[in-house]
């Protein structure tokens, strides 16, 4: 079994992780105290190292362009789309838990381990149409998630939402498993595309057995973006796990499932045409229901964690409008606005660490006059909601901008009114934000608080923030190149989708 | 046979899911275990059948029941409330799958020819062919498979083993 | 010469803003020599433009200066017209002015406000000059709500008090009513005319045909007549002026007596050929003129502020001027303001002679005999009464006889409305003079230290008197031998061209009804002095057989308390019913915080769906995977 | 034959009925008990079921080596979850002392 | 230099944010550097405006400098870097360089602590008010529109009084709704026209059938009149008014509520003239009762500062009529009244600021004989209220005769009733002013321990004084020579009245004389309407 150069360059993005993976752990053996302080830093440095080396490796690859694709393997530039999507995100997210885990006093290398092993899940899930693949790929980035999600034992929460998230999940992913099953037995290729291509020769394509395995596949993905109904999951499951986990949650899996969402019903079942008119009808539907129960629910959270949690599924809505309107060009700002999305959200669950809120102390009480205290992170805050909230000249506009224009354009009017009135309502919380931490002076048992906990001190954690507010800035102001550039090609040269 | 097996299995099943004592309805699920080996046979598939019983009756199940034994809460403890909506709900929900689920199978023409046309094939699969596949075909995915064992590993121990 | 004429208003203007600006620290000085200085100038100037108007072929001169605010197919010059109407006007105001000017010397000597006094007088006269010689609507608008301000801040002049505050308000916010009318007669004319510019629309008018019916003159010279009713105080916008005499009184003489009041019937004048082409217009001007003089002339009749009392007089004087307006007579009821300025000047100028003299007491129940003590002032005073009661050969007997021989042309009964109105008149003068300066001394205190005011004072009293009693000659009408001089000299500016201007009254029997109502006024007259010489006894007799309409008539009708009741009080009421109940509970509640409430409110219904059970977690999934199954088979 | 006799004598139909009766069945205890452990059999229950379709496809594809291959993987899988489920449970009995879902609801709303 | 002399109105729009950027680092312990830096920097701005938009003279379309390069595509839709500087806007443009400068000077000491984030704040609204005053780009546009809402927002609820979160929120959120659904309907278009060049846009708009380009319109309207505000959409107004502090109260009444008329003028009736057409009525009617409701609930207000946001709700119902009436007099006059609202409302949160910080009450009922105490600031106050009140001779008369005029003989048939009603607000406007003027200076003073009063130590200082004077000599000059400011919007107006082809305007005729030739003595430009011409 030998690989060519080219397909081990294709490989090396998901080696180095994979390959960090394995060896944190192996650096646990020694107890002594005062090595341990070492060991972590070192067990942090590789992981860094491992996700800066991966996105080396990929930035190579997307200057080279799409690899022919070998084993199940694609990948072609969607996949390094995401792999980069990815890579960053869990980037952000170690030099986030380095700061937060400190906070929490509970520094454990084995999170950064299976943040890796999450984030090679991640690569894979959105880099093949080979199902099994994509199944593996699946539980490879969620198991660590689950165990993530209840890693800091210390809480009591960590554990019921982590059990909470598994439990859902695995629910999920064994129905998603039968969607699989059922359209490999009626085609007889565990392949997606190859799939999709036979029934369409056998004339198959409305089989109700391959619909329903289409339903239950959908409803695998649904449920990784958190979309209404499958959603009940997400602010338990981020409300438990350490900030920058959520973080990383919140943005990497619903992106990851998106773009394989992307990859398998616009991409893959393009021949099944009537499937794909359903699963528009269907996420259609759904859409609605996210936007307008999310926006309300996070209306009235006293939580930021749970506030920034209905705010994702909000966010799942606006994405999912991208795939009712269903044009190259949605799509190219489906990934614009998930490369934004990461930015924001990342930067958003970063300033809880860089404001060194931990344990239970999130809520908008205790965040009351931090703005002023720590202006840059103020600054990034405002950034950061302003554009979550869709004001331009932000990123987060640009987004929203992208996907409603192609909603109108092909005609679905009612849901882009529908859509801007849930940005309106959003802006309400997410001014409910700014409100605490630049109108309100900070309450005297907060003060008191303050006063008795050590001085905050997040260096990575603000530069991780600031970094996310530049990448959102950026967002705002060189739109043209994100879009036409980055995802614009992912999609055309990934998906094949002529613009 | 297959009426037998299938009854095994389902019944089993069901078993589980209304015996109050956890350990009971945990050996319930080996009977549906053994079932569904019992269901691998007549698929002229005795590797599996094998495997199902080494992995889900001997692996997993010692594990569940170990936990149970650990935990020692045998009895379901009383709801705090009972939850009407909930139950109801979900009964008539899995009523209509479980209609929906065979009005499918009915339904489905692609399903009948294949049967029709599967059902005097013969059964070619040998373990040579298996490991061909698993090894040349699906390298990437075992070495993945190998992954997931191993995240799910450090993830069980960063989970539960007391001080890290 | 004709270059610098520009500066008859704008001199007045500089001297406002020299004694506004600098006044305080120029010291007294320089405020008196500026605010006299400009407004001799302004007179020296407007003396030699009058002449030069004369000289014209057509008495017209018309001056430009340039565009002020022109856009579309509206254009408004700054430009002044001197023709016989303005010109004569131009000089009642410079002269009169003046004299009040000086008078102001002495009355307000004293007073800190002394530049402030000067700064507002001056400005005065700029916006009355601009009223009085603005070629064109929009200008004469400048000056008429400009005089509007002026007289506001003049009355409000002693503003750390609690009444004259509100007098001027009230006063410029009537202004403002009757300055709507003319605003929407601007727009009208301009919409009929499509030129503001008087010259313009004059000659325009003057090849129309009277409108028969309600037309569109018809409406626009009743806007513009509101308006005059605002400035001149005629029904039922007359209620500031009385009020207005909460100001130091040679504002009273100059503003509310002389000059700025009568800028209505100016305007009419001003007008006369677009009036005379809406007849009901005219009828309408006739009739509210009689009115309030009658009204005006009873409520005098009782008033105890000799202030007060010459107030209500000026305002059924200018009732009459109306009355003479409203029966064609514009030349007759112009003549009337010119005289009426010189006496009714010289009248308030002696009250506040008196005034001074009895230490700013005006209560007449408490003067008396003051004869004695104030030579000058008596004597004036004297001609001043004669003359507005209309003694044959006073200027008041030529004016007022005109304008109520034409009433009588127009209707018998409008006559009798003015003779009666010209009997109070003269009733209420001689009580008043017989409770100033015959009988016993009511208040010691006060006579005792009563005395004469300074010439400077004094000097205007007399020049105001000689020409009260002479110019009447220069409108003695032909019924007595008179050619009606001023007449023929406004002719030109009232008619403009005009052919079939209403003119030619030389029917009915002049000289009798002159001889009636001169009669009647003379017998009220000595019965006013007779029953007062010896004091207010007899009123107080009077008051106790009749309080109903002593009262009446002492608290004016009581109007000031039923606008109060049925006007202010209403529309203050609705203004809290549209803020308090309309924008923050319909509007702000119902439109903009109810959703915003709902919103939350359906946020925690939602809520309520995440209650923490795994098990409802997993249902809503399984629901959700019905309904995919369900879209996806059906 | 008919498609209830094909359910009834172990035709393809039968299998998959099976399978699908026996997902509804481990949905059915996800659903209904509360007891965590029994959950996590529910979860196993499913994933056996979709073992049991894929097999019985397998077969009557003529033995399918892929479909195999899978299987392999998707029984690595199942114990997998069982180990970081279990271990879940662990977890939250630690704190709570307790293994009744319907008990561990501190994180709602 | 080069880059300069090729990019002026890029540099008058961004040198503001790059002056913010600096403030914004400068440490907290330098904000008074940084207020001093600001004000230089905002004047030195306001210079350049004069220097390099009042040098130039307009060539053809009115255009004085103009900017266009292509900028980006997006989904298709090609977005062009596109500004000018024309008749429609030079004054606006010049007003908001002036006004920042002059309120950070007025407002010096009223703020005290984080001054250098306000200037910076301020900067940036200049900015954002700026860009959206000289887009020539409707997503241009559309940026610096939602832009402008940021900085407001923190200077109110920052800055702002004890109800200020309340007020910032409903601030942004209310604008926020309309400029929403605005972008959905302007997306709709854009998608129509291929991009978003208004003179494009248009074209697309006259090919869509009128009842969509009356839902367009509307989107429009409403995004524009709650900026205004137009009534029913005003409450937002007075809130954030009597919370924001004076120079956020100032350059709301003097820039912000502008751009609400401006985007009608500039956008939404030449880029949908039917349905301005159709829906002139409507308008007219709604600010016929913005102007008598404003008045009336200004009339009964308690609050001085909150007296003068109502009589904002009153004036800018002025300029919406103009606009309405579709005439070019009375088009020119919302076009002064604009810059008339922008001085005088301008000038008095100015000197109602200056009376809070001497008093700390903006009651009526605290105060009474101030002209007593403070006659300089007396004398400034009743200038700005004759002003405020349209005394010929100031501003405001211009700007209301030229409405009311217009309106008059506008061609439409409500024109006349309107006009009459409108004059109304005339009288109830001297009516609010004055009433406050004489309860507040005027009469006895009121010697209370706590009345307001009683607190007032100083006359205004030089440098008020400063501020003062030139707003005053505005006032004045644009009351005697207000073709200074109108001059170069005549043709543009002019000509967009043509383009949309708005009705002649309607006169009377009068029935000459018998023995006179008819229509001689009909003016010219007047047409000869139906005979049921008689007023009633």
């Amino acid at each position: 079994m030998n690989l060519t150069p080219s397909q081990w360059a294709a490989l090396l993005p998901l080696l180095f992780p994979a390959l960090g993976a394995c060896l944190i752990p192996l650096m646990a053996l020694d107890k002594d105290q005062a090595t341990a302080k070492w060991i972590r830093g070192v067990m942090y440095g590789t992981a860094l190292l491992a996700v800066v080396a991966s996105f080396w490796y990929l930035t190579d690859l997307w200057r080279t362009g799409a690899q022919p694709s070998f084993f199940q393997l694609r990948m072609d530039r969607l996949a390094q789309f995401t792999g980069i999507f990815v890579v960053v995100a869990a980037a952000l997210t170690i030099l986030q838990s380095w700061d937060h885990f400190h906070q929490e006093g509970w520094v454990k290398g084995e999170t950064v381990s299976l943040l890796l092993f999450s984030v090679v899940g991640m690569m894979l899930f959105a880099s093949t149409t080979h199902f099994v693949t994509l199944f593996l790929g699946l539980e490879l980035f969620s198991l660590p998630l689950y165990a993530l999600v209840g890693t800091v034992r210390a809480r009591s929460e960590s554990a019921e939402g982590g059990m909470k998230y598994f439990l859902t999940g695995a629910v999920a992913s064994s129905c998603f498993l039968m969607g699989g099953v059922l359209i490999y037995g009626l085609s007889g290729t565990l392949d997606l595309s190859a799939a999709a291509v036979t029934l369409k020769a056998q004339g198959l394509a409305l089989d109700p057995l391959v619909l329903a395995g289409a339903a239950l596949l959908l409803l695998g993905f649904l449920f990784k973006v958190s979309a209404v109904p499958f959603h009940q999951w997400t602010p338990d499951a981020y409300e438990a796990s350490p900030h920058p986990i959520a973080g990383f949650m919140s943005v990497a899996t619903k992106g990851v499932a998106f773009i394989a969402l992307l990859r398998v019903f616009p991409g893959s079942f393009a021949p099944l045409g009537a499937l794909g008119a359903r699963m528009q009808a269907v996420v259609a539907v759904l859409a609605v229901a996210t936007l307008v129960l999310g926006n309300l629910t996070a209306l009235v959270q006293s939580n930021v964690k749970r506030m920034l949690a209905y705010s994702s599924i909000s966010h799942a809505g606006y994405l999912m409008l991208g795939f009712v309107a269903g044009t190259p060009a949605a799509y190219t700002g489906v990934l614009f606005y998930l490369v934004i999305y990461l930015a924001m959200n990342m930067g958003a669950f970063g300033l809880l660490t860089a404001f060194g809120l931990v344990g239970e102390h999130t809520t908008f009480e205790d965040l009351r006059g931090l703005g002023w205290k720590r202006p840059a992170m103020g600054f990034a805050a405002a950034v950061f909601m302003l554009s979550l909230a869709g004001i331009p000249p932000l990123g987060g506009f640009y987004g929203k901008y992208m996907i409603f224009r192609e909603l109108v354009g092909t005609g679905h009017v009612g849901l882009a009114i529908l859509g801007v009135l849930a940005s309106l309502v959003s802006a309400y919380y997410y001014l409910r934000l700014l409100v605490a931490l630049f109108l309100q002076a900070p309450s005297a048992e907060a003060e008191r608080l303050a006063s008795d906990r050590p001085a905050v001190h997040a260096p990575l954690a603000g530069a991780a923030v600031l970094v996310c507010a530049a990448m959102v800035l950026a967002g705002g102001f060189l739109q043209y190149a994100l879009s036409d550039g980055f995802a614009k090609r992912a999609i055309e040269e990934g998906l094949g989708l002529i613009h | 046979m297959f009426i037998t097996f299938a009854l095994i299995t389902l019944l089993g099943a069901l078993g589980m899911l209304l015996q109050k004592n956890v350990i009971v309805a945990g050996l319930c699920m080996v009977a549906t275990f053994f079932g569904v080996a019992g269901l691998f046979v007549l698929l002229a598939n005795p590797v599996a059948a094998a495997l199902q019983i080494i992995v889900y009756s001997g692996a997993i199940m010692v594990l569940v029941l170990f936990v149970i034994m650990m935990l020692n809460s045998h009895q379901e403890e009383e709801a705090v409330v009972s939850r009407p909506i909930q139950r109801w709900l979900s009964v008539a929900l899995l009523a209509a799958l479980v209609l929906g689920a065979v009005k499918l199978v009915m339904a489905s023409g692609g399903l009948k020819t294949l049967a029709a046309k599967g059902a005097e094939m013969p059964q070619a699969m040998t373990l040579q062919k298996v490991g061909t596949a698993l090894f040349a075909d699906h390298l990437l995915g075992f070495e993945v498979a190998g992954l997931v064992l191993l995240a799910a590993m450090i993830g069980a121990v960063a989970l539960t083993k007391r001080n890290l | 010469m004709n270059k610098y004429y520009w500066l008859i208003p704008i001199l007045p203007l500089l001297g406002a803003a020299f004694n506004g600006l600098l006044g305080k620290r120029a010291g007294k000085g320089a405020v008196t020599f500026v605010g006299l200085g400009v407004v001799f100038g302004s007179l020296l100037l407007a003396f030699s433009a009058f002449f030069a108007m004369k000289g014209m072929p057509d008495h017209r001169l018309i001056l430009n200066y340039g565009e002020w605010m022109a856009t579309g197919s509206l254009s408004v010059p700054f430009g002044l017209v001197i023709d016989p109407l303005s010109g004569t006007m131009m000089l009642v105001v410079t002269g009169i002015g003046f004299l009040i000017h000086l008078y102001s010397v002495g009355y307000m000597h004293g007073d800190e406000g002394y530049a402030r006094f000067f700064s507002y007088l001056n400005l005065f006269v700029f916006f009355m000059l601009t009223l009085v010689l603005g070629s064109s609507l929009v200008l004469m608008f400048v000056g008429w709500e400009g005089v509007g301000l002026c007289s506001y801040l003049l009355i409000g002049y002693y503003f750390e008090t609690d009444f004259a505050p509100q007098a001027g308000l009230k006063a410029f916010l009537m202004n403002r009513v009757g300055d709507l009318g003319v605003s929407i007669g601007m727009l009208v004319l301009f919409a009929a005319f499509g030129t503001l510019t008087i010259s313009d629309i004059l000659t325009q008018a003057g090849h129309l045909a009277p409108e028969v019916g309600f037309g569109v003159l018809t409406f626009a010279t009743l806007m513009l007549f509101v308006g005059a009713t605002g400035k001149s105080a005629q029904l039922p916008l007359y209620l500031w002026l009385p009020d207005a005499m909460a100001g130091p009184t040679p504002v009273s003489a100059l503003i509310h007596a002389a000059t700025m009041v009568t800028s209505g019937i100016y305007m009419i004048c001003r007008l006369a050929p677009v009036y005379t082409l809406a007849p009901i217009t005219m009828d309408v001007v006739a009739w509210v003129g009689a009115a309030t003089a009658l009204f005006a002339a009873t409520i005098g009749l009782f008033q105890r502020d000799i202030k007060k009392v010459l107030a209500y007089s000026t305002v059924s004087q200018l009732g009459y001027m109306f009355l003479g307006l409203g029966a064609a007579g514009f030349s007759a009821g112009f003549f009337h303001v010119f005289t009426h300025a010189w006496f009714k000047a010289l009248l308030f100028l002696g009250a506040g002679s008196v005034i001074h003299a009895m230490h700013h007491e005006q209560d007449l129940f408490k003067m008396g005999g003051l004869k004695a003590k104030t030579k000058i002032t008596f004597i004036t005073m004297v001609a001043g009464t004669v003359a507005i009661m209309g003694f044959p050969g006073t200027s008041g007997f030529f004016s007022k006889d005109e304008i109520l021989y034409l009433a009588y042309l127009k209707s018998p009964a409008l006559w009798v409305i003015g003779v009666i109105a010209a009997c109070c008149t003269s009733f209420y003068m001689w009580r008043l003079m017989a409770l100033t300066f015959w009988g016993e001394p009511r208040d010691h205190h006060a006579y005792d230290h009563a005395h004469e005011s300074p010439l400077s004072m004094t000097l205007p009293l007399m020049l105001l008197a000689v020409g009260s009693l002479l110019w009447g000659f220069w409108g003695v009408p032909e019924a007595f031998g008179g050619h009606f001089r001023i007449g023929e000299w406004l002719n030109s500016a009232l008619t403009y061209g005009q052919t079939h201007a209403a003119h030619g009254h030389h029917e009915g029997p002049a000289v009798l009804l002159a001889v009636i109502s001169t009669t009647l006024g003379l017998g009220f007259g000595f019965l006013g002095w007779s029953k007062y010489k010896g004091g207010p006894a007899w009123e107080l007799a009077f008051a106790a057989k009749f309080p109903f309409l002593h009262n009446l008539l002492l608290n004016k009708y009581y109007v000031d308390e039923g606008v109060e009741l049925y006007l202010l009080r209403p529309i203050r009421w609705f203004g809290n019913v549209l803020w308090k109940l309309f924008d923050v509970i319909i509007i702000d509640g119902v439109g903009v915080n109810l959703p915003g409430a709902l919103a939350r409110v359906f946020g925690d219904f939602t809520a309520l769906f995440q209650t923490g059970r795994v098990r409802n977690y997993a249902l809503s999934m399984a629901l959700g995977a019905a309904v995919l199954l369900y879209v996806f088979l059906k | 034959m008919t498609g209830m006799d094909a359910i009834l004598h172990g035709g393809l139909q039968g299998y998959l009925v099976v399978a699908l009766l026996l997902f509804a069945l481990g949905l059915a205890t996800v659903l209904l008990r509360r007891t965590l452990l029994l959950q996590f059999m529910g979860v196993e229950l499913m994933l056996n079921a979709a073992n049991v379709a894929l097999l019985a496809f397998a077969r009557f594809r003529g033995g399918d080596a892929q479909a195999m291959v899978f299987y392999l993987f998707i029984i690595a899988v199942a114990a997998c979850e069982a180990a970081i489920g279990l271990a879940l449970v662990i977890g939250l009995y630690r704190h709570r002392d307790t293994t009744d879902s319907d008990r561990a609801t501190s994180l709602k709303q | 230099m080069t880059w300069l002399t090729s990019h002026p109105i890029t540099f008058l729009v961004f040198a503001p944010t790059l002056l913010a950027f600096v403030l914004m680092a400068l440490p907290h312990a330098l904000g008074k550097l940084a207020r001093m830096l600001g004000f230089l920097g905002a004047l030195a701005i306001f210079i350049l405006s004069l220097a390099w938009l009042l040098g130039h003279n307009p060539v053809a379309g009115g255009v004085i400098l103009a900017e266009r390069a292509p900028w980006f595509t997006l989904v298709g839709l090609p977005v062009d870097y596109a500004l000018a500087v024309d008749g429609l806007n030079l004054w606006l443009v010049i007003l908001t360089t002036f006004l920042v400068p002059l309120t950070m000077m007025g407002t010096w000491n009223s703020l005290k602590d984080r001054i250098g984030t306000f200037a910076a704040l301020f900067l940036l609204l200049e900015t954002g008010m700026l860009g959206a005053l000289v887009a020539q780009d409707l997503f241009v546009f559309y940026l610096f529109w939602e832009a402008m809402l940021i900085p407001m927002y923190f200077m109110i609820g920052v800055w702002g009084g004890d109800e200020r979160r309340y007020a910032a929120n409903k601030f942004f959120l209310y604008t926020l709704s309309g400029s929403l659904l605005w972008l959905v309907a302007l997306l709709y278009l854009a998608n129509k026209a291929g991009g978003f060049n208004p003179a494009l846009m248009a074209q697309a708009a006259s090919a869509l059938p009128f009842g969509v380009q009356s839902w367009l319109f509307i989107a429009f309207a409403v995004a524009f009149a709650i900026k205004v505000p137009l009534f029913p959409l005003h409450t937002w107004l007075p809130d954030a008014h009597v919370q924001a502090p004076t120079a956020g109260s100032v350059i709301l009444a003097g820039v912000l509520l502008k751009l609400g008329g401006y985007g009608f003028i500039r956008f939404a009736i030449p880029m949908f003239p039917q349905a301005a057409m159709h829906y002139a009525g409507p308008i007219a009617i709604l600010s016929v009762v913005a102007i008598v409701y404003g008045a009336l609930v200004a009339m009964v207000q308690r609050d001085i500062k909150k007296l003068v946001a109502y009589s904002s709700v009153s004036h800018m119902g002025f300029v919406m009529l103009g606009l309405a009436s579709m005439t070019v007099i009375g088009t020119q006059g919302a076009m002064l009244q604009m810059l008339n609202h922008g001085i005088s409302t301008g000038a008095l949160f100015l000197l109602v600021g200056m009376l809070y910080d001497r008093a700390h009450t903006r009651m009526i009922a605290d105060f009474g004989g101030v002209a007593v105490k403070m006659p300089i600031f007396t004398t400034f106050f009743l200038i700005v209220t004759l002003s405020s009140i349209g005394l010929p001779l100031t501003n405001g008369f211009v700007g209301e005769f030229w409405i009311l005029n217009g309106t008059f003989l506008s061609g439409f048939s409500w024109g006349r009733l309107y006009a009459c009603l409108a004059t109304s607000g005339v009288l109830l406007g001297a009516v609010y002013m004055l009433w406050m003027f004489m309860r507040v200076f005027w009469g006895p003073e009121n010697k209370d321990e706590d009345s307001g009063t009683h607190h007032l130590h100083s006359d205004l200082n030089a440098r008020e004084i400063a501020v003062m004077l030139p707003l005053v000599v505005l006032i004045v000059w644009m009351g005697v020579h207000p073709k200074t400011f109108v001059a170069v919007s005549e043709a543009p107006v002019a000509a967009l009245l043509q383009d949309i082809k708005a009705p002649a305007p309607r006169t009377f005729v009068l029935k000459p004389a018998v023995h006179e030739a008819p229509a001689v003595h009909t003016p010219e430009g007047h047409a000869v309407p139906a005979a049921h011409e008689v007023h009633r």
